[in-house]
């Protein structure tokens, strides 16, 4: 029994959560700190993980398994594989860079932080869990607290709404994909949530085909997916930055990551037989979302739109079912992950100075905010694809395993190539370029420095992953193994 | 030693990188540090090439110094660098070019690290794209060049001028270029970026010798459509792509429009390597991918050529706007690149015919050699363009007049370049389009015939410039007060004699450089 | 030093002087003009000593000096280059090296070396003339110094290098490349006073025009090497070679390779050597300094023409039976003659002296062309170097008249047209050495019997045409020959004969000795030259010296082409024009005073028969048009950036599209808030019962619970 | 019909009773006397099933203490002893309705049940209940657990109490 | 012994249901609460009941049996104060009347 590692990984956030409870609201730097501590630590630990994880040996690693309530067979049940090790260490990262990046949020850290770390632990629980049960469980964790994060420290205007409009989905979203979920408890007959045991149960292709919409799109919603993916955008405007960070950086990703446990691992055959809408539906994701992004006046919804289109990739990369398709949407979700959060950090920096993010107002940040400038240009430069990023690495792969089976869809699919590129270079230049407003002469104030510091990361990161895929591809690809081995082919 | 000759490619295609890095240290108030850094960085790189031109063996068949390193498994790529005598060639221009480039932009006054890094960068794109002999890493660095040059463009580009898109849309001139040139040239590459994943899909591998081979050998159907017709569309897509690079008619618009708005060594570089970036594609990809399709299409593409050289001279010849005019005549010089291109293709692979063969060989050196020269006289052209907009502070050709009094050496200088673009006889120019034309002409009589309508207008607009600027009465704005016009100096002209020696070394005997290409052509083709 | 050595050496030292004085000595003048006089000097001695070696070989044309290199490397095989001297290129090398040498001496005293810098001279501008102050204190002017003078010796060494090496070339890549560069330097010179509008326009004019023919004649090239593999002269005129050219057919107008490539290279020559209808750039490239007149429209650069078709002669008549003329040789033939005869028209109507030259030479080339194109090989040589010698003393004469009078409108200070003719009269007394010079110049160009060097070779050439029975030709160039005769004379007469018509004509003098020695000289060739090419069997002095011209020039050819029996008709007609023309020029333009009293000023011989205003509109103004109107603004910025431009518009189009009326009223309303609106209405339907008070609830879901134990009994049955 | 049995009905006659007198009765005071006198009847039922522990308990805890703190209550909010309308809700009726089916549905799944009418257990013979009981409550691995955490509910409760009824002036 | 289990059982049932009744039907919220401990009298007699008739040998049923009193104990103490601190709010006890939970 090695040291346990992931529960430590899952529950760190949760207890600092309460330590951070514990402390008296006004001493905000302590909070801070100790916020800063945790989300350290389990970046490390996530870090440790991902690097030592036997690509090898492949398979669940790390595992862990605690009795929960034996008589319904669900069990505590952690472990990693290839696809989930790199979205640990994802969520490692982006909370480390919220927490960073929320340092100088000043309306109540205490309370904002407990709130975000909870949801962290939920989305790490997610992540690492191999119990169909504490999925769902921990799943809601990580939803719930999103809702008091946007309606209380969201953005005046549209909180309310959005919020509300974010959880109905989710919830609703998870509801329709837990009956799935029941339904296969049930059918199972194995009287156990595990999903390791639930892999091995042959469902009849029949029950898979009837039931695998329900799970897969359930769980599909909170990955944005077409037409279920309007919560998102809204729910990135109204929420503050950190959170929008985590919500378009990790959240999403959850949604993907759960469709893609529950759905295509445990109902293969379902997901063969549905491929064909969902890479519909991603279809339209790239393509629509990256129009109506070219169009947005507001700098936030430009970027939430975009998450739109490139979790449409993921998707796209799910529905190939294929080796180089799967291995891209791996890791597309990791790049998306991180070029987002860096995006809405960036927008965050911006937004918090000119205090607008109406485009046409903006201006000229470059002289004042140089090295957000650059961050988001590299941010650009990756969410177009631009080789020798992370965004290159990811969509190619995603790009190939289309060929392999419907290449006209490749071909409509490489048109969001373009107007991505188009809609980024013009928000780069009417952002950061260009004359600067009068109203903003002087206004604009420097980056802090741990600002600075989260981005430099970030970037790090991804041309990092950009130069050398093989920082991550071997980890995927053992995922993918698996995936495939499930699927019944190669 | 051992291992600088066996890590000669790498070293030159990353060592800006690295300069690049250092700069990023830099303090960035350092100015002349930096200016100096990114000099001598980039001398580095030419040195070395030097170097390489030296150990290259013409006579070798295949690829030399090659390398190849583990890059992207998950999809077969690997780092694949080597050298043939095409490349060689272009290896030296670029590492010539950027230098000077570099030199002609210590006028830059604001934000010289930044630009200083970008261009460096950019040197780097542009050379993996010469060096690479695998499809994707081709595709990575050919994507890889635009982001630097955008950011030079629309960045450092001429604060002034408005470009009317429709109605009462209007752009600042710069930003409308680069982003015309950023997109058209992505969308361009489009085409370009599926055909390669369509043949990574097939074979599983994107080295190019083994592409080669396997490509041209296949049979049946691909994804249920005969070979045939893939490749017919593959080929295009191709095209396409270079082609708007190169640029041909009419792909060609957003090239007057980014040179002219670019900085000075901006649109050196621009037309300098750039462009040849499109037309090496044609030699190294579409070429041996498909000489049967090339063959084929060999009279469409003949037809743009001889479009892109007659139009590219008459527009060019239509112009009021100093740089416009020569960024025109960049696309009627690389219009005669094409057409011996496109001669080749038509002659195809092995072809039996002795004398088709001699002429399609004569056509392709030709081709390469005018790429050369282009790179150097276009170069030069906007360079010295730059020079005297930076002292009057405009380009319109009806603002000047008269002022080789002023500026006679200068004068010297621009009528030196101008005739070597001209492709006067004993000039570099001459010789490219004399093989140019020498070998396309039995192979596509009737185009060649009128394309050499272009080359009497190339004259035109040589004459017209020249004539605008240097003759006639002198506009006595220029003469004297703070408008006074100076002369050269010595690091521009430092900047323009590498390259007026090189115009008269090749005019006067291209065999030195000439002979490396042909052997490269016989084996290639 | 082995001739071939030399002869690779000869182009040389003027393109050294030219690199030497650009880069360094064009701040000294003194320097300067040494240095190109020198480099002119040497390339001469070096042509001597070829030529007369080419002298001492017997059978020389069998035997040539030649020797050539690797140049271009084309696959497997190289294209070479090399030199060559023959008969013909060893003649044209004898005058050229003559001509060229005068010719800077010339310039140094035309650019007033010695004279003071002028007072606002400028440079791209003739210099005005400078003030100076004498002991005697009261000032009067003076010419001052060329500003640009160091420049121009630059630009004509440059020159000197482009036709030596045209001239030895032995093949027709090295001889396009002197040919380009001539059309460059012509380009400079003409245009080295930029600063005139006249000029520079003049400049491009010549180097656009030539460059019409030059395109064809690069075709004509690749064509050649494409079809023979080789450029080289001797090669290509290899019988069998010939005999492959003759019979492959071309898909043009029926012609064959041979006639074809020969068309396409005997079009350069039309631009080069100002035949119609490219003859328009020649008379306004008078703008140039007159030695450059001199230079590139007498002595080398038009005849580089003629001696273009020369050369390629074997190819032209490779398929010429010998009576009737190929198609190819009829259109040369046509044209030359036409132009003969045209050109002469027009030049009776100018008053430019000049200008005058300048038609009067299109008209002499198209006599050389028009012999070529009845197969007159000879005969066009003899004229050729003929015309050479006296047409360049005729433009320096004039050059030195020109030079004269506005010497005397310095002194008067009056402002006048140096060049208008009317503003001259009884130079003869004023510059003796001139008048005498000039006068034998233009009996040589009018063929004053027996003398000159031009009555022997205009003879011939009259004599082959009607010895072929080339009626037209013969007919056409004779009456051009009378009009030659009559307008020289009446140049002769306005300029020198009667009396003084300005002031300027009064005080004119003559010209220091580095203009009038070359008059001298070129005088002696003017008339000594014909006598190298008497016919044997002509009348009295037939035989008294050995027909030697068509021995040795003939020798070039593969059979010597035989020299006709003699005919007293051609002789008499050419008598009878030329003398007959002489008299008719002396007799009416004796009286003349003013261009009013000029009955000759038609004004469609005055304007050229309206050929630039055509030219203008058909050409220039289309051209223009077409540029900026057609291609730039209406095909580049119209449509295809119009076109690129919807791709945007319709993307954003889209964009805004999708957003606005789909994504905003279905997904949002519909889907999205729909759920959300649904379950608020729901709620706020159900506020009616939602009134807060537990126990209700309570009630409610203890109902609901209820139910569900009895349905789960009803159901599931059993406890 | 044992003397058992008759003490049992009596019984379950006092609680049914005073029982529906808690919930009918207007004042409350009678109420909260009524629901003492249902405890009582509940003890005495723990006594027959020999819970003498219980029985006591019953009778100190709630009628000893937590009636007497309804009482205590119901005096504090005085104004609502003087009867005004009914006490009852207007949907009262649907309560009632809800119990009785509710008491239906008891009484038939009751009477379905097999063994229902089983009569009790025989005691074993020297058994300490009390002894054992107490033994269980403080046993580790029995219900020391739940013991505790009730006693710590119950504190917490306590204070909680306090703290919400302690008038904050 | 010979009274049947279900006599408690029933029992328990109407005292349960009698408490429900007072529960769901009483204004008064102290009056809701005397229900309520009814109802939970109704428990602890049914515990009681099956511990006696079924396994007198364990004390699980008295156990449990406690700790209802417990519970009930808490609950009353906190169900009161609450009513006595709304009712000094709200001069009130009348649950209906204290409606903050309205939407």
């Amino acid at each position: 029994m090695q040291f346990p590692i992931l529960s430590v990984i899952v529950f760190t956030p949760m207890a600092a959560a309460m330590l951070i409870l514990l402390i008296k609201s006004e001493r905000k730097n302590e909070i801070r700190v100790t916020a800063l501590a945790a989300a350290s630590l389990a970046l490390l630990l996530s870090l440790w993980v991902y690097f030592s994880y036997d690509k090898a040996a492949a398979g669940y690693q790390f595992v862990e398994k605690y009795n929960w309530m034996p008589m319904l067979g669900i069990s505590l049940h952690l472990g990693v594989d290839g696809m989930s090790a790199p979205l640990v260490l994802l969520t490692g990262v982006v909370m480390f860079t919220g927490v960073l990046i929320s340092w100088g949020l000043d309306d109540r850290p205490r309370e904002f932080f407990a709130f975000l770390f909870i949801l962290a632990s939920g989305v790490f629980g997610v992540f690492a869990s191999l119990d169909l049960f504490m999925l769902f469980f921990f799943y809601e964790i990580a939803v719930f607290p999103m809702y008091l994060l946007i309606s209380i420290w969201g953005w005046i205007k549209t909180r309310e709404y959005a919020a509300m409009k974010l959880t109905l989905y989710l919830f609703i979203g998870s509801v329709v994909s837990l009956i799935g979920a029941l339904v296969m408890y049930w059918q199972s007959g194995l009287h156990t949530f595990d999903m390791l045991a639930l892999e091995q149960a042959a469902f009849s292709p029949g029950f898979q085909k009837l039931w695998f919409p329900f799970v897969f799109f359930g769980f599909a919603v909170l990955g944005g997916i077409f037409p279920f993916h309007n919560w998102s955008p809204d729910g990135h405007v109204a929420a503050p930055t950190a959170v929008s960070m985590f919500h378009a950086g990790v959240l999403m990703k959850l949604g993907a990551f759960a469709a893609l446990r529950v759905g295509i691992m445990l109902l293969p055959e379902g997901a063969k037989s549905w491929s064909w809408l969902i890479m519909g539906l991603a279809l339209v994701n790239i393509v629509y979302g990256a129009f109506i992004a070219m169009v947005q006046t507001d700098f936030k919804y430009v970027i939430g739109f975009s998450s739109v289109s490139h979790m449409g990739l993921v998707m796209m990369g799910f529905s190939t079912l294929t080796r180089v398709g799967l291995t891209g949407a791996g890791v597309q979700m990791f790049s998306h992950g991180v070029m987002t959060a860096l995006f809405f950090a960036a927008v965050g920096m911006v937004y918090d100075r000119a205090h607008t993010r109406d485009i046409p107002r903006l201006g000229g940040m470059v002289k004042p905010m140089p090295l957000v400038a650059v961050a988001f240009i590299i941010g650009g430069l990756v969410s177009m694809g631009m080789p020798g990023f992370s965004g290159f690495v990811a969509e190619f792969p995603i790009f190939m395993g289309i060929w392999q089976v419907r290449p006209l869809v490749a071909i409509i699919a490489a048109i969001s190539i373009i107007v991505t590129a188009a809609y980024i270079m013009l928000v780069i230049r009417r952002v950061f370029f260009g004359s600067m407003p009068a109203e903003f002469e002087g206004h604009i104030g420097p980056v802090a420095v741990q600002d600075k510091v989260a981005l430099v990361f970030l970037c790090v990161i991804m041309i990092g992953l950009g130069l050398f895929p093989s920082l991550m591809v071997p980890w995927v690809q053992t995922g993918v193994q698996h995936l495939l081995s499930l699927l019944g082919g190669a | 030693m051992n291992f600088l000759s066996s890590h000669l490619l790498t070293l030159i295609l990353f060592f800006p990188v690295l300069a690049a890095l250092v700069i990023l240290f830099l303090p960035k108030d350092e100015v002349k540090a930096i200016r100096w850094t990114a000099l001598v960085a980039s001398l580095v790189p030419f040195g070395l090439s030097v170097l390489l031109w030296m150990r290259f063996d013409s006579s070798a068949s295949g690829f030399q110094f090659v390398e190849q390193y583990p890059w992207y498994e998950a999809i077969h790529s690997t780092l694949h660098v080597g050298v043939d005598g095409l490349s060689l060639t272009m290896v030296l221009l670029t590492t010539l070019l950027t230098p000077l480039a570099i030199l002609a932009s210590f006028s830059i006054k604001e934000r010289v690290k930044a630009y200083m890094i970008l261009f460096l960068l950019l040197e780097t794109g542009m050379l993996g794209v010469f060096l690479a002999l695998d499809l994707l890493i081709f595709f990575v660095f050919w994507e890889i060049g635009l982001v630097p040059m955008y950011f030079l463009i629309n960045q450092w580009g001429s604060e002034k001028g408005e470009r009317v898109l429709w109605g009462k849309v209007k752009m600042q001139a710069r930003n409308y270029a680069s982003l015309k040139f950023m997109i058209y040239t992505m969308a361009g590459s489009l085409g370009l970026l599926l055909a390669i994943q369509m043949l990574g899909v097939l074979f599983q591998t994107y080295d190019l010798p083994s592409l080669y081979l396997k490509w041209n050998a296949l049979e049946g159907t691909v994804m249920g459509l005969p070979v045939a017709t893939v490749k017919a569309i593959a080929f295009w897509a191709f095209v396409v792509a270079f082609a708007v690079k190169v640029p041909v008619w009419p792909f060609h618009t957003w090239l007057p429009d980014a040179h002219t708005e670019a900085p000075t060594a901006g649109s050196m570089i621009l037309a300098g390597v750039l462009l040849k970036l499109g037309a090496y594609g044609f030699l190294r990809l579409v070429l041996p991918l498909y000489p049967a399709e090339a063959q084929r299409f060999a009279g469409a593409l003949a037809f743009l050529a001889v479009m892109a050289i007659v139009f590219g001279a008459f527009a060019s010849y239509g112009q009021t706007d100093f740089k416009r005019l020569v960024a025109y005549s960049s696309v009627n010089h690389m219009g005669i690149v094409l057409l011996g291109i496109a001669a080749a293709a038509k002659v195809g692979l092995n072809n039996p015919d002795v004398a088709l063969n001699l002429s399609k060989n004569i056509a392709l050196n030709g081709a390469v050699l005018q790429m050369f020269n282009h790179g150097l006289s276009a170069a030069g052209m906007f360079f010295l363009v730059g020079v005297i907009y930076e002292r009057t502070h405009t380009r319109n050709l009806n603002d000047f007049g008269g002022l080789f009094p002023l500026v006679p050496i200068y004068g010297g200088i621009l009528l030196f370049t101008s005739m070597a673009s001209l492709g006067l006889p004993g000039l570099n120019g001459f010789v490219s389009e004399f093989l140019v034309v020498r070998g396309a002409w039995p192979i596509l009589t009737v185009y060649t015939a009128i394309a050499m309508l272009g080359l009497l207008f190339t004259g035109a607009y040589i004459l017209k410039s020249i004539k605008q600027v240097l003759h006639g009465p002198l506009n006595e704005h220029w003469a004297h007060g703070e408008h006074r016009l100076t002369e050269i100096n010595v690091r521009e002209i430092v900047v323009m004699a590498p390259l007026m020696v090189l115009m008269l070394m090749i005019g006067i005997w291209p065999a030195w450089i000439l002979d490396v290409i042909n052997k490269a052509v016989m084996m290639l083709f | 030093m082995t001739t071939e050595t030399i002869i690779w050496l000869l182009p040389l030292p003027p393109l050294l002087a030219f690199f030497l004085i650009v880069l360094f000595t064009n701040r000294h003048k003194a320097f300067s003009h040494s240095l190109a006089v020198g480099a002119a000097g040497l390339s001469w001695l070096g042509s001597m000593l070829v030529f007369v070696r080419a002298l001492g070989v017997p059978e020389f044309g069998k035997e040539v000096f030649e020797s050539a290199i690797n140049w271009l490397p084309t696959g497997e095989t190289w294209l070479k280059i090399g030199v060559l001297i023959d008969p013909l290129s060893a003649a044209t090398l004898f005058f050229v090296a003559w001509t060229v040498l005068m010719i800077f001496v010339y310039s140094i005293g035309y650019h007033n070396f010695g004279q003071p810098a002028g007072n606002h001279d400028r440079p791209g501008l003739p210099p005005h003339g400078a003030t100076i102050q004498d002991e005697k204190g009261h000032k009067h002017s003076v010419p001052s110094i060329e500003p640009m003078y160091s420049r121009f010796f630059a630009f004509i060494g440059l020159f000197a290098f482009g036709m030596y090496t045209l001239v030895v070339s032995n093949n027709l890549l090295t001889f396009f490349i002197g040919w380009e560069i001539m059309g460059l330097c012509s380009y400079l010179l003409i245009g080295f006073w930029y600063g005139k509008e006249s000029a520079r326009d003049a400049a491009v004019k010549a180097f656009m025009t030539t460059r019409v023919g030059d395109v064809f004649m690069l075709l004509g090239i690749a064509f050649l090497y494409s079809a023979t593999g080789t450029l080289s002269f001797r090669e290509i005129f290899r019988p069998e070679m010939l005999h492959a050219l003759a019979t492959t057919a071309t898909p043009f107008f029926g012609l064959s390779a041979a006639g074809f490539i020969g068309l396409l290279l005997f079009i350069g020559t039309v631009g080069k050597s100002a035949q119609w209808p490219l003859h328009v750039w020649l008379p306004d490239a008078m703008e140039g300094p007159t030695p450059v007149s001199a230079m590139i429209h007498a002595a080398t650069m038009v005849s580089a023409g003629v001696y273009a078709v020369l050369r390629m002669f074997p190819l032209i008549t490779a398929d010429f039976s010998g009576h009737a003329l190929t198609p190819t040789m009829s259109i040369i033939a046509f044209i030359g003659a036409f132009t003969a005869l045209f050109a002469a028209t027009i030049a009776v109507a100018q008053n430019d002296i000049k200008r005058v030259l300048a038609y009067s030479t299109i008209s002499q080339l198209g006599y050389m062309i028009a012999a070529l194109g009845i197969g007159a090989y000879v005969a066009a040589a003899f004229h050729l170097i003929a015309h050479a010698f006296f047409k360049a003393l005729l433009f320096l004469g004039s050059g030195s008249v020109i030079h004269g009078v506005e010497h005397g409108a310095l002194h008067t200070g009056e402002h006048l047209d140096a060049n208008d003719m009317f503003n001259m009269g009884g130079l003869r007394k004023k510059m003796p050495i001139t008048f005498w010079t000039f006068l034998i110049g233009g009996f040589a160009l009018s063929g004053f019997p027996l003398l000159t060097a031009g009555f022997w070779s205009k003879d011939e050439i009259l004599a082959d045409a009607f010895g072929h029975g080339h009626w037209a030709v013969f007919a056409t160039l004779a009456v051009a020959a009378f009009l030659t005769a009559f307008y020289t004379m009446r140049q002769v007469t306005l300029t020198f004969l009667g009396e003084p018509r300005t002031q300027a004509a009064e005080h004119a003098q003559e010209t220091p000795w580095t203009m009038t020695l070359p008059l001298v000289v070129l005088a002696l060739f003017a008339v000594g030259y014909g006598w190298v090419g008497i016919p044997e069997d002509f009348p009295l002095i037939g035989g008294l010296l050995p027909n030697w011209f068509h021995e040795f020039v003939g020798g070039t050819l593969a059979e010597r082409p035989e020299s006709l029996p003699f005919n007293f008709l051609p002789l008499l007609t050419s008598l009878v024009v030329a003398l007959g023309g002489l008299l008719v020029g002396w007799l009416v333009y004796r009286k003349v005073k003013s261009p009013q009293q000029d009955r000759l000023q038609i004004p469609l011989l005055k304007n050229k028969y309206y050929f630039d205003e055509a030219y203008d509109f058909l050409f220039v103004r289309p051209a223009y048009w077409v540029s900026e109107t057609f291609t730039y603004m209406f095909m580049d910025r119209a449509i295809i950036d119009g076109i690129l431009h919807t791709f945007g518009r319709v993307a954003l189009w889209l964009g805004s599209f999708l957003r606005n009326y789909f994504d905003k009223p279905v997904i949002n309303e519909f889907i999205g808030d729909g759920t959300g609106n649904i379950v608020k209405k729901a709620g706020s339907s159900l506020r009616r019962i939602q009134v807060g008070r537990i126990q209700s609830y309570m009630l409610a879901s203890f109902i609901v619970v209820v139910l569900f134990a009895v349905l789960y009994y009803f159901l599931i049955g059993g406890v | 019909m044992t003397p058992v049995q008759i003490i049992f009905l009596l019984c379950a006659a006092l609680i049914l009773a005073s029982a529906l007198m808690v919930v009918t009765t207007r004042n409350l005071i009678h109420a909260a006397l009524w629901l003492v006198a249902a405890l009582f009847g509940v003890a005495m039922l723990y006594a027959i099933l020999d819970a003498g522990f219980l029985a006591v308990v019953q009778v100190v805890v709630y009628i000893g203490a937590i009636a007497i703190l309804f009482i205590f209550a119901v005096m504090l909010t005085r104004r609502e002893m003087r009867d005004r309308g009914p006490q009852l809700r207007k949907d009262w009726w649907l309560a009632a309705l809800l119990s009785l089916l509710v008491f239906a549905g008891l009484a038939f799944l009751l009477v379905t049940q097999p063994g229902v009418n089983r009569s009790a257990a025989v005691m074993p013979e020297g058994l300490d209940t009390l002894g054992k009981l107490g033994a269980a409550l403080v046993s580790p691995d029995a219900y020391v657990l739940p013991f505790e955490v009730a006693s710590v509910l119950l504190l917490a409760a306590l204070i909680g109490a306090v703290y919400v009824a302690a008038s904050k002036k | 012994m010979s009274i049947p289990l279900s006599w408690y059982l029933i029992l328990s049932a109407a005292l349960f249901s009698i408490g429900l009744f007072g529960v769901l039907a009483r204004k008064n919220a102290i009056a809701i609460l005397l229900g309520v401990e009814l109802m939970l009298n109704a428990v602890n007699v049914n515990l009681v009941a099956f511990w006696r008739y079924l396994e007198p040998a364990k004390m699980a049923g008295q156990v449990f049996a406690i700790i209802v009193f417990a519970v009930a104990a808490a609950e009353v103490a906190v169900g009161l104060a609450l009513i006595i601190s709304v009712y000094r709010r709200r001069k009130t006890v009348i649950a209906d009347e204290i409606d903050l939970m309205k939407w």
